[in-house]
């Protein structure tokens, strides 16, 4: 496996006035499934244009597998793309469809005719073969979109949000399934989604954008837990967010100052700085005993909202101020109420600080 | 609904519009005359007519054939009194019972009318012969060619425009040629018209085209890209001159042909009275002088006293009934002999 | 598109909502028409075919047809060519600028075609704009003939014609997703394969309206052909002019124009047919 | 090679747009000529030929009619043919392609043949009014654009619309009137441009239909041409020129030109 096989460097892209990807770099391993993730607007489908050929960029280089293909054209490049809305061809049939790629490579209809089979096998798709495309489901375009970018077997699999269009239960189905078929292949891939949970469900690393660059590049679990700004904390996954002030600082501990009281995270900030103190609503306890390891603070509970698997608590700090706590139990204890003042605590090593 | 008010307008004028053509009808003193749209027609010749006899010439200017089907399909019920067309067109009417003789009617004016522009035993009559030959261009021919040889020559090559045989004048060309095949006279020409073909032939590489759209060669016989034109009548060709577009009638030595402008009445026509007068009018030895000087035409009426400033030469007079029994012969010749590529 | 015939088990009502139009046609256009194919066959003593013999067994008759055809095909030829990748740019086109291209290519519709011959003679001429612009290129020593000339012909018919043919182009091309041809590249489809494959099957809806419309058009003209050229160049049409008004023969009009009904049915019927054998992968 | 294609493409479109204004801009300075004939360049600068204009007998009442019959015959087009359109459309009609192809079947007819066939056909029945004569037979001139484009624009709307207007408590006509006409009303007023200026220009049909009273506007010109081939008729094409951009103009204020094209 090449750790460095698909490396995009230093690429900038502009649109008339509008800077679309600054001085971005990407570095992408073989066979691992990459997300780019972000909101509308932040470059992750002109990234994606760009790997694929169908964009430029005004700088920088791009190589797949050591070879250089800033300069070649998409249809010179062998990658394959999965499009939004899939961009079947509207004039021929399923199994046409699939072959397109195969023919466009000078393959003849009888060598092309086994390939395209096994590609359908492979998406589960054998008996639809001679369908025109524009009479399948939403789920059933999009596996012969995945199959007709992967017969050619690319370099690289390109995917532009490939479950906007589907509804919630069957995109969940999908995102598995994908993930499956893409292991099953070994392709390397990209996928573009501004879905961070999506993310999170079906890559092997998430490259989480702002404003054309990358803000953070690393696993889902990393990404999670250890976010490397608030932008990103805040893009992905819920949290409770504390503003204060940083009393002290030592050993890689400063002790910060909330609305809530004080309590310690792992950072090492100015004492006087002004911070945010970030937890993740599942990481919190109720009435925790006393222990050191723990940050343990009081407020009032001022809503709770009952989501199924679990309960959502809200709280007020004692004193005034804005901020709230949002704390989630999988089991709510018995007696609580709306009004009532409790105590909550978290891991100290769960406690995530930036520099507000 | 904002709309209705404008939507009901809409809707009233519509009906009014279409109740509209049956409330304009039913005028007693008025006619309708049919013929070929002409300058002087309209703008000089009716309204003086109107002025002296007080009824109203409605005139309806189309291409004598379609007038022809008009008349044709009118048959039964028509709305044309009087039709003014050429002589061999005329014959088609009168073949087809679509005309009434002006024998007996009452049109004094008819008895001093020269015997030649009394057809048929006077089934119509020729309220003038324009003349034509060879029309040409004064900026860029500066003396008029003399004979029609002159059209053969080499200098004029792709600088003619023939009108088709489909259009009564082409038979200019075709006497030319039979007179230079032949060397007979051009009134004994048209009965050897078939030997005429061949010195046709000949002009060929000289034809820049064979038009049957006048008015767009007269055009570009006027700018120039066109040295001759045969043959336009003098009822253009000295109209448009006297409006000071660089075109001329010439003279050929071998004659000038006299063009058949017919009036007619329809049969069954609406105010056959009104019919009589008018053309009884157009006979009138005043209005023949104005008609010679409106139209540059030979009058008709040996009475009538020549306008000084038309010197028309003498005309040949043609025999338009066997022009008529073999044109549709002439016209598929023509088309696959001299026409086809 | 249309509802195959097989599928018509029972008559929807709807489809009574033809009729009107229908009747209207019927008595209007194809009564008076059949009125005149009968003549036809209407001879002196009862049946004859008389008129398409001389027709169909006459040199000149077939030469005639031949060079109509000729006509025809090149116009449409000539106005795909031009018509077809300006329908594209047509379609590119952003904004106000799409509105201008767009009524530069409408307009010369509502120009009657006797002004535009008029227009052609002050262009052609031998001291005309385009002989002039030539000279002063260095193009030709001497100014050369083009008026009435075969070229002329050609050139005449595709400028009357060319926005019919560019109308239809443009309407499909604007409605087709422009990421398909994108996607054909990715797949490493060449821009040459890219637009035999996929763009030229997408936009032939729209190229054979045009071509169907053009040519029935241009099969049918008679006004433009006899300004541009006169009798130097037969049609159907100016044969049937004749035959009506000049030589009186209507079994030899009538005849013709059921030949030249015959041809032009023959190929919009086929360009219908390829249509939906085109269309048929689209559904509905 | 996208450069080069796109660069191809703009360039045709710039040929075709010269190719076809050209035989038309060249008629317009003529029209300012001091001299009598049609001739290019113009010698000097006049206005006369547009004084001239008045000249030619019942220009105005030509126009007025060639509208008025351009209007209403392509109004019943518009009405009978979208009828029709919708029955082939949504009735199964067996034979719907014949039938179509019927419809737009005179358009491959010489105007000529037309004429003359249509000619015949109404006298015989009795018919001699000149206006109601003009009127069904440019009906039958209309009618192939109507049904092309109106065919077309209706074969992309989805009817599921007329049901949900249907349920929302329309009629049947009702629904269509609210919800079908709004959404191809681009491809009604393409169809019924192209209807209107194939009308409006009409010559070979109509010159075996108008009479003395009735006549349209290109048979006027044609009437004043054979009197006079002078630059009166460029004065004349040069205004209609200016009526027809004003009129696009109008049409692109109300609808929008682009999506008129859906020939």
């Amino acid at each position: 496996m090449q750790p460095d096989y698909l490396v995009v460097s230093g690429a900038d892209k502009r649109f008339g006035a509008a800077t679309v990807l600054r001085d971005l770099s990407l570095s992408v391993a073989q066979g691992e499934f990459v997300s780019l993730l972000g909101p509308s607007g932040c470059g992750k489908t002109t990234l994606l244009r760009c790997i694929a050929g169908l964009l430029h960029p005004d700088r920088g280089r791009i190589t797949v597998g050591g070879r250089d293909i800033t300069a070649l054209a998409a249809h010179q490049r062998n990658v394959g793309v999965v499009f939004q809305n899939y961009a079947l061809f509207p004039h021929l049939t399923v199994a046409e469809n699939i072959a397109f790629g195969l023919r466009a490579r000078g393959i003849s209809k009888a060598e092309a005719g086994p390939r395209v089979a096994e590609a359908l096998a492979l998406v589960r798709m054998e008996v639809h073969g001679d369908k025109p495309v524009t009479a399948l489901s939403g789920g059933q375009q999009q596996r012969v979109a995945v199959a007709r970018a992967l017969v050619v077997r690319p370099s690289l699999l390109l995917l532009d949000e490939p479950f906007s269009a589907l509804d919630r239960k069957l995109r969940e189905t999908m995102q598995v399934e994908l993930k499956q078929l893409l292991r099953e292949v070994g392709i390397t891939a990209i996928f573009v989604t501004h879905d961070q949970e999506e993310a999170l469900v079906v890559s092997d690393r998430v490259a989480v954008m702002n404003a054309g660059q990358i803000e953070q590049l690393t696993d889902p679990v990393t990404l999670y837990h250890a976010p490397a700004s608030l932008y990103v904390l805040d893009f992905v996954g819920q949290s409770t967010k504390l503003s204060g002030k940083v009393l002290s600082s030592s050993d890689g501990m400063i002790e910060v100052q909330t609305a809530f009281g004080v309590l310690r995270a792992p950072a090492s900030f100015m004492p006087g700085s002004s911070v945010a103190v970030a937890v993740r609503p599942e990481a919190m306890v109720l009435a925790p005993e006393a222990d050191a390891a723990l940050n343990t603070l009081r407020g009032q509970i001022s809503d709770i909202s009952f989501l199924g698997s679990r309960t959502q608590i809200h709280l007020n700090a004692p004193a005034e101020g804005e901020d709230r706590v949002i704390l989630e139990l999988s089991r709510l204890p018995a007696g609580l109420a709306t009004g009532q003042e409790v105590s909550f605590g978290f891991r100290v090593t769960d406690t995530m600080a930036f520099l507000a | 609904m904002t709309f209705a008010p404008p939507r009901r307008l809409l809707l009233q004028s519509a009906v009014g519009l279409l109740a509209a053509p049956a409330v304009v009808r039913a005028q007693p003193r008025e006619i309708f005359v049919g013929g070929p749209a002409s300058p002087g027609l309209t703008d000089i010749l009716f309204p003086a007519i109107e002025r002296k006899h007080g009824f109203k010439i409605l005139f309806e200017g189309t291409n004598s054939l379609i007038n022809l089907e008009k008349m044709r399909s009118n048959r039964a019920r028509p709305t044309m009194t009087v039709t003014m067309m050429d002589d061999p067109v005329l014959i088609l009417a009168e073949r087809e019972g679509l005309i009434t003789t002006l024998k007996g009617t009452d049109i004094p004016n008819l008895a001093d009318v020269q015997p030649e522009a009394r057809p048929r035993d006077a089934m119509w009559t020729n309220w003038c012969f324009p003349a034509a030959s060879i029309s040409y261009n004064t900026r860029n021919v500066r003396t008029a060619p003399t004979s029609y040889a002159d059209c053969w020559d080499r200098k004029y090559r792709d600088k003619i425009i023939v009108i088709s045989m489909r259009i009564t004048q082409a038979v200019v060309p075709l006497l030319a040629a039979t007179q230079l095949a032949t060397g007979k006279p051009l009134s004994e020409c048209l009965k050897l018209a078939d030997e005429g073909f061949g010195k046709l032939r000949e002009l060929r590489p000289n034809i820049l085209q064979i038009t049957t759209n006048p008015p767009q060669a007269q055009q570009l016989h006027e700018s120039g890209e066109v040295d001759l034109f045969l043959s336009p009548d003098s009822r253009t060709t000295l109209f448009r001159k006297s409006q000071r577009a660089p075109v001329d009638l010439a003279y050929p030595k071998e004659g000038t042909v006299a063009m058949p402008a017919g009036v007619a009445l329809v049969k069954g026509g609406p105010n056959p009275e009104l019919g009589m007068k008018f053309i009884d009018e157009l006979l009138n030895p005043e209005t023949q002088a104005l008609i010679g000087r409106t139209f540059f035409s030979k009058p008709t009426n040996t009475k009538t006293v020549m306008p000084s400033e038309l010197n028309l030469p003498p005309l040949v007079v043609l025999d338009w009934e066997y022009f008529a029994d073999n044109r549709n012969r002439w016209i598929e010749r023509f088309e696959r002999e001299i026409a086809a590529r | 598109m249309m509802a195959p015939a097989s599928k018509a088990q029972k008559l929807d009502p709807l489809a009574y909502l033809a009729l009107p139009g229908l009747i209207f046609m019927a008595l209007v256009f194809l009564a008076p028409l059949l009125l005149m194919l009968w003549s036809s066959i209407r001879g002196a003593d009862g049946f004859t075919l008389s008129g398409y013999a001389r027709v169909l067994g006459d040199d000149y008759y077939i030469q005639v047809i031949g060079q109509t055809l000729q006509l025809a095909l090149i116009t449409t030829a000539g106005a795909l060519i031009l018509g077809y990748p300006a329908a594209f740019a047509l379609a590119r086109a952003k904004g106000w600028r799409q509105v201008v291209l767009f009524a530069l290519v409408f307009l010369p519709l509502t120009v009657s075609i006797i002004v535009k011959s008029f227009g052609w003679g002050i262009v052609l001429r031998r001291d005309g704009i385009l002989n002039w612009l030539m000279l002063n290129l260095g193009l030709i020593e001497r100014p050369i003939r083009m008026i009435f000339t075969e070229f002329a012909l050609y050139a005449g018919m595709i400028n009357v014609f060319l926005p019919f043919m560019v109308l239809p182009i443009y309407s499909v091309v604007r409605m087709m997703d422009p990421r398909l041809p994108d996607a054909a590249a990715t797949l490493g489809a060449s821009p040459w394969f890219r637009f035999t494959r996929v763009t030229l099957p997408l936009s032939l809806p729209g190229v054979v309206a045009g071509v169907s419309i053009v040519f029935s058009l241009a099969v049918a003209a008679y006004v433009t052909p006899s300004l541009l050229m006169g009798d130097r160049y037969m049609t159907m049409s100016m044969v049937m002019a004749k035959a009506f008004l000049n030589l009186r023969d209507w079994q030899l009009g009538a005849a013709m124009a059921a030949v030249l009904m015959t041809l032009a049915v023959v190929v919009v019927i086929g360009a219908a047919i390829l249509q939906r054998r085109l269309g048929t992968a689209k559904g509905s | 090679m996208e450069r080069f294609a796109k660069g191809l493409t703009s360039f045709a479109l710039f040929l075709t747009i010269a190719f076809l204004l050209l035989p038309i801009v060249v008629v317009i300075p003529v029209s300012f000529t001091e001299a009598p004939i049609f001739a290019f360049p113009p010698e000097g600068f006049s206005l006369q030929w547009y004084g001239r204009i008045r000249n030619v007998d019942g220009l105005l009442s030509a126009l007025g009619l060639s509208a008025q019959i351009a209007a209403l015959s392509t109004a019943i087009s518009l009405l009978l043919g979208t009828l029709c359109a919708i029955a082939l459309v949504r009735g199964r009609l067996p034979g719907a392609e014949a039938v179509a192809t019927f419809m737009v079947s005179p358009l491959m007819l010489p105007g000529l043949v037309l004429g003359i066939a249509m000619l015949q056909a109404m006298r015989e029945l009795g018919l001699r009014d000149a206006w109601f004569s003009l009127l069904i037979a440019h009906v039958v001139i209309t009618m192939p654009f109507i049904m092309r484009t109106v065919l077309a624009s209706l074969s992309l709307f989805d009817f599921a619309m007329v049901d949900a207007a249907r349920t929302l408590g329309c009629s049947y006509p009702l629904a269509i009137w609210r919800v079908l006409v709004p959404n191809i009303l681009p491809g009604f007023v393409s169809g019924a441009l192209f209807a209107f200026i194939a009308s409006f220009d009409n010559y070979p049909v109509s010159m075996f239909l108008v009479d003395v009273r009735t006549k349209t506007l290109p048979i006027q010109l044609l009437n004043y041409l054979e009197i006079s081939p002078d630059p009166t008729l460029a004065a004349v094409s040069t205004l209609l020129i200016l009526l027809t951009i004003f009129v696009l103009f109008l049409c692109d204020r109300m609808v929008g030109l682009r999506r008129m094209s859906s020939i």
